[in-house]
């Protein structure tokens, strides 16, 4: 169940446009799961007037913190970014479904494929997925150098068994996209499932490849959000239900989505 | 202890604060943050009598102090919601209200004879107004005969009292009202959003998908209140106000200029608990102000108006 | 270097943008902030016949991302104009635009006929549409017939060009504007403002001493963009758009929907210079774009309406 | 001539809800008299949408600072309290007309009479008075000892020649309105006019005395004010002109009128 809470900065973080904000939220963090996203007013009294939403990229249950990860593109996200560790903000959540990951099990391999800001919610799901001993792979790309900035802390916490860099501009690991890289990747047979998050068009790429592949993949999308507890029906996009597609709330039914049931153009 | 209950005629409620339809889901979303019997009323999402996809994505777009929606009315039809959605609410002692909506004046009045085979709906609102539907913000209650037409028909079909919500995309909205009322609407509601438009300008498209969408929030306020002040003044019917109310202040505004009760929609995206914020507001207002009934402060407008220098 | 410069047919203009009647003064008010030369046009104040000292105090109440005002058409009457500042005016090298009111037909007519005598304008704006002169809001834009019947009479009393202002509180503006057409208008501009009202809660009375008052900033802005993209689809004359603008995005808006210029109001009180930086946004965005003139951008919207799933 | 400039605030003091802040503009510095006001941006997207007026509560040419002194009341003096120094605000200024004291020489005896924040345009206008050599006598009320903040300043700068201090409560000075006192006043030979800014009702007071005393007075009026420099029409008061009371603007003809060009009451 989800909840509306103050939660108070404990810590903050910040490469260039990109912020790490840790909030003490003992109530959020004991329900928080990989996947699942909080909604933040970024403004007491706005504008904006919405709250905008955030993928958890944290939980520590006996911290009783959470944490986003996050990219200054807009209003919202850029008076979020001045806040400062002791103030307080009105979050809630938990808020939607995350990944399934409960049957994944030793030796099991995961790719974890995260575009810019799209790292926030598999930096959580791979702290999990290490817990449990599985081997992950993270590949983890951008435009240039500068959109990697939780590369160290992937690589110091050893989320990673293997994390694999590209940036379109080749100013750090790979040069090209992450969609590139991929596609040359020689898929072990322990390969299970992926894990997907990042801009639309790379998204789309990843679904390809997996679909070539035969190899589940879960994606978390992304909408403008309302309210994003389900009830303004604003977030919706083309799922499959049964037979046929329908107008799903991303926000309720996701943001997480397996690969074949989501609707990735208008042929579909 | 305020008495905050209210008198719509037909009904008594707790207190004159309603979520507003569309804005709360069918009710049940919000139980994790509220208990939905603290409201004065629940009004669940427009309901067809099919269940419906709605509009295409993108459906909302942010506006200075605004929102501009193109939902579509989504739904799943009454008869899921008599069997899914009416025993919980019914469990969780909500005061349902249902906002009835139709393609035609058939579909108004199966709704209407379905849902009053149920129990557990203190009324029906019936929305005439919505400008996501049809191209162009089309819809009946742009015309005093059209509105007419719809709300005698329902009248005859139910044996529930109903609330016929208004436009405010109209020149005279005291015409529409008395159509209204003329037709038997027990009660009036007003008002539904305003026709807008918003552009991307690096595309040259529209942001929403529908072209256009109704804006609601804060940014109209001052033109719901003149309207409900409006209709007030022109019919003998309880008056529901609805329009960018986010706090107990703006609440009073709308119950100042008597109406007897508000709808609170925007409001709840940001703040799930904004209703009880605004019922406890209203209990410290009268206690300041030492009424020891919100009803002694319904109407209590007075529009001195200075004379004109020219 | 990109041409910012529009043509309305009668006249073409250095730039799209002016500053709105009303919310620039006579414009000299604006001298210590800007060079008038540089804008487009500047839109004087609503002038009357003779002098007026327009509503009594307190005539202005700020609202969320809104301004309602009654001010009421205070003035200096076109004599003291046509004497005191008109020549001003002609020095600063202003492309004047008078915006023409009467109480009567017969007023607005001896307006332009005494301003036809006088050089320095560029053309009238026919303010058909301000809610704060009649009580609860009536005016002339509300009804096609009466608004045939002023421009009409206006068209055929003087030898400038004249532009009429629309209302939004009407329920189809198309109509309203092809009746402005119809009777000669050589433009149209629209919107005023939208009528509302703001209540003290504590003491029970109206904000304004008028009672009711018009909306104007931001939070009216999608609103106005729907209307004038309803107009252009409309009429043949070219259409100036109003509501909101704040910045060189907001008007890129007008003009993509098919504005041919547009008017800053409220905006100027915040920032007397935001029309000149309107200015510099809208040569960034043609360069940016490539455009070489900004007239290839007007119009360029392209509503694409999704298939609706029901 | 006024300007719109931004402006850095160099200092900052606060007693509860009073603040008193300096800025860095030499632009207004140059050109600012006593009487006249600045219109402030207090937030830089809003809300609220439009700037708020304050009156110059200080100004040193060589310095290149202004001041105001305001009070906490509403959202935008809330959100301008909230500023530090280093910080840019917008500023226009400086507005309307001020004070006349250019004719006034020594010996002169003038009574300077604020409620509250109104003190602000006298603390100025003080400091010009006793520039000047003239005798400055302050009355400085409020409801509580907490509202006369300048108190100690004003003395510690030697700006009254006698300071009279009244509180509602009886907390400092007389007990009771400043206009009890002033009531009690034996006028000097030498009291040649009165300067007064405070709450309407204070004002309206002091207004009758001038008139039994036949001392003139200049008031500085409050309005809304949608611009501050005379393009909206909407701060309007009734204001003698020539034989008949017309609706005048505030920010332009005001904010500082003599006592018998002000209408007090409808009756008038
Ligand atoms: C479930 C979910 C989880 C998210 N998790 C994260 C996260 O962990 N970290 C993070 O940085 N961001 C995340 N986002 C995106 C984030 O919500 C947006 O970046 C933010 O709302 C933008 O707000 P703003 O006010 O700064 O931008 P705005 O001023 O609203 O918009 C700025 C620009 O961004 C575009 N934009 C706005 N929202 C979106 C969107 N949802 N998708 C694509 N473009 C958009 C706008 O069109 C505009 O061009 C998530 C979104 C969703 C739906
Ligand atoms: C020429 C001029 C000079 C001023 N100089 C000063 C000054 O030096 N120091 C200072 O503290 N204040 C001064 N004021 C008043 C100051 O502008 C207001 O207190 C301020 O605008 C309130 O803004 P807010 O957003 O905090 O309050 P709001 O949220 O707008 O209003 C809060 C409360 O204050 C009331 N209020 C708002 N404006 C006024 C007003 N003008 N008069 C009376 N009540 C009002 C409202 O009705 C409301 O009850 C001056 C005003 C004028 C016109
Ligand atoms: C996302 C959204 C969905 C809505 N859906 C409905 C609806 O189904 N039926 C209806 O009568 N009104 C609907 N409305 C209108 C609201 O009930 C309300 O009249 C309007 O939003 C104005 O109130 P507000 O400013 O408090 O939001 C909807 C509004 C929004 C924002
Ligand atoms: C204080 C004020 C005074 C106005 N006076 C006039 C006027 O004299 N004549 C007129 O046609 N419109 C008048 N208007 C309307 C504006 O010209 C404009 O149509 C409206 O404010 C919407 O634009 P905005 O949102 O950019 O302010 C006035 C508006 C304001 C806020
Ligand atoms: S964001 Fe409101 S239903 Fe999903
Ligand atoms: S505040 Fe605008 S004219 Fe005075």
């Amino acid at each position: 169940m989800s909840q509306l809470i103050e939660a108070v900065i404990k810590d903050k973080k910040s490469w260039g446009d990109y912020f790490f904000v840790t909030f003490q939220a003992p109530e959020l963090a004991a329900l928080a799961a990989p996947g699942q996203f909080v909604m933040v007013k970024v403004s007491p009294k706005g504008p904006p007037l919405l709250r905008r939403p955030f993928s958890l990229a944290s939980a520590d249950r006996e911290e009783g913190t959470i944490a986003i990860f996050f990219q200054r593109v807009g209003l919202g996200t850029n008076l979020l970014s001045r806040y400062s560790p002791g103030e307080k903000i009105s979050l809630i959540g938990p808020l939607g479904r995350g990944f399934s990951f409960e049957d994944l099990a030793f030796p099991g391999e995961l790719l974890l494929i995260g575009g810019g800001r799209g790292i926030a919610p598999l930096y959580y799901l791979a702290q999990k997925l290490k817990e449990r001993g599985l081997k992950v792979i993270i590949f983890y790309g951008g435009k240039t150098q500068s959109d990697l900035p939780l590369r160290e802390a992937l690589a110091k916490k050893k989320l990673a068994d293997k994390l694999i860099l590209a940036t379109e501009d080749g100013s750090l690991g790979f040069k090209g996209l992450i969609t590139d890289v991929l596609e040359q990747e020689v898929l072990s047979p322990l390969a299970k499932k992926a894990f997907v998050c990042g801009p639309e068009a790379m998204m789309k790429k990843v679904a390809e490849l997996l679909r070539r592949w035969n190899l589940p993949g879960e994606f978390s999308l992304e909408a403008f959000m309302g309210c994003g507890f389900g009830v303004c029906w604003g977030c919706v996009r083309w799922i499959k239900r049964g037979q046929e597609y329908q107008l799903v709330r991303i926000c309720q039914e996701g943001p997480v989505f397996s690969r074949e049931d989501i609707k990735w153009s208008e042929e579909e | 202890m305020v008495d905050l209950s209210v008198d719509l005629g037909f009904i008594r409620l707790s207190n004159p604060i309603f979520t507003a339809s569309g804005t709360c889901g069918y009710g049940l979303e919000m139980i994790p943050f509220l208990e939905l019997k603290k409201l004065g009323g629940v009004v669940v999402k427009g309901l067809y009598f099919e269940p419906r996809q709605g509009n295409p994505p993108p459906r909302l777009v942010e506006t200075t102090a605004g929102l501009l929606n193109a939902i579509g009315l989504p739904g799943i039809g009454v008869e899921a919601f008599a069997r899914e959605v009416l025993p919980q609410l019914h469990q969780q002692q909500a005061t349902v209200i249902v906002n009835v909506c139709g393609n035609t004046d058939d579909e108004y009045e199966r709704v209407v004879r379905y849902l009053d085979d149920h129990p557990g709906i203190a009324f029906y609102e019936l929305n005439i107004s919505c400008p996501n539907v049809k191209e162009g913000g089309q819809c009946p209650a742009l015309d005093a005969r059209a509105t007419f037409r719809i709300v005698s028909r329902v009248k005859k079909a139910t044996q529930r009292p109903i609330m016929t919500k208004l436009s405010p995309n109209v020149t005279d909205i005291t015409i529409i009202a008395r159509a209204a009322e003329e037709a038997g609407s027990d009660a009036l509601s007003l008002v539904n959003t305003f026709l807008g438009l918003a552009v991307d300008v690096e595309t040259g498209q529209p942001k929403l998908a529908n072209v256009w969408g109704g804006l609601s929030g804060p940014a109209i306020k001052p033109l719901a209140l003149r309207m409900v002040y409006q209709v007030v003044q022109t019919v003998k019917v309880p008056v529901v106000g609805i329009g960018g109310i986010v706090t107990g202040y703006d609440a009073l505004e709308f119950l100042a200029v008597g109406a007897k009760a508000v709808e609170v929609g925007t409001a709840n995206f940001v703040n799930p608990r904004v209703t009880l914020q605004i019922i406890d507001e209203l209990q410290n207002f009268c206690q300041k102000k030492q009424l020891s009934r919100i009803e002694d402060y319904i109407g209590s407008f007075r529009p001195r108006r200075e004379k004109q220098k020219t």
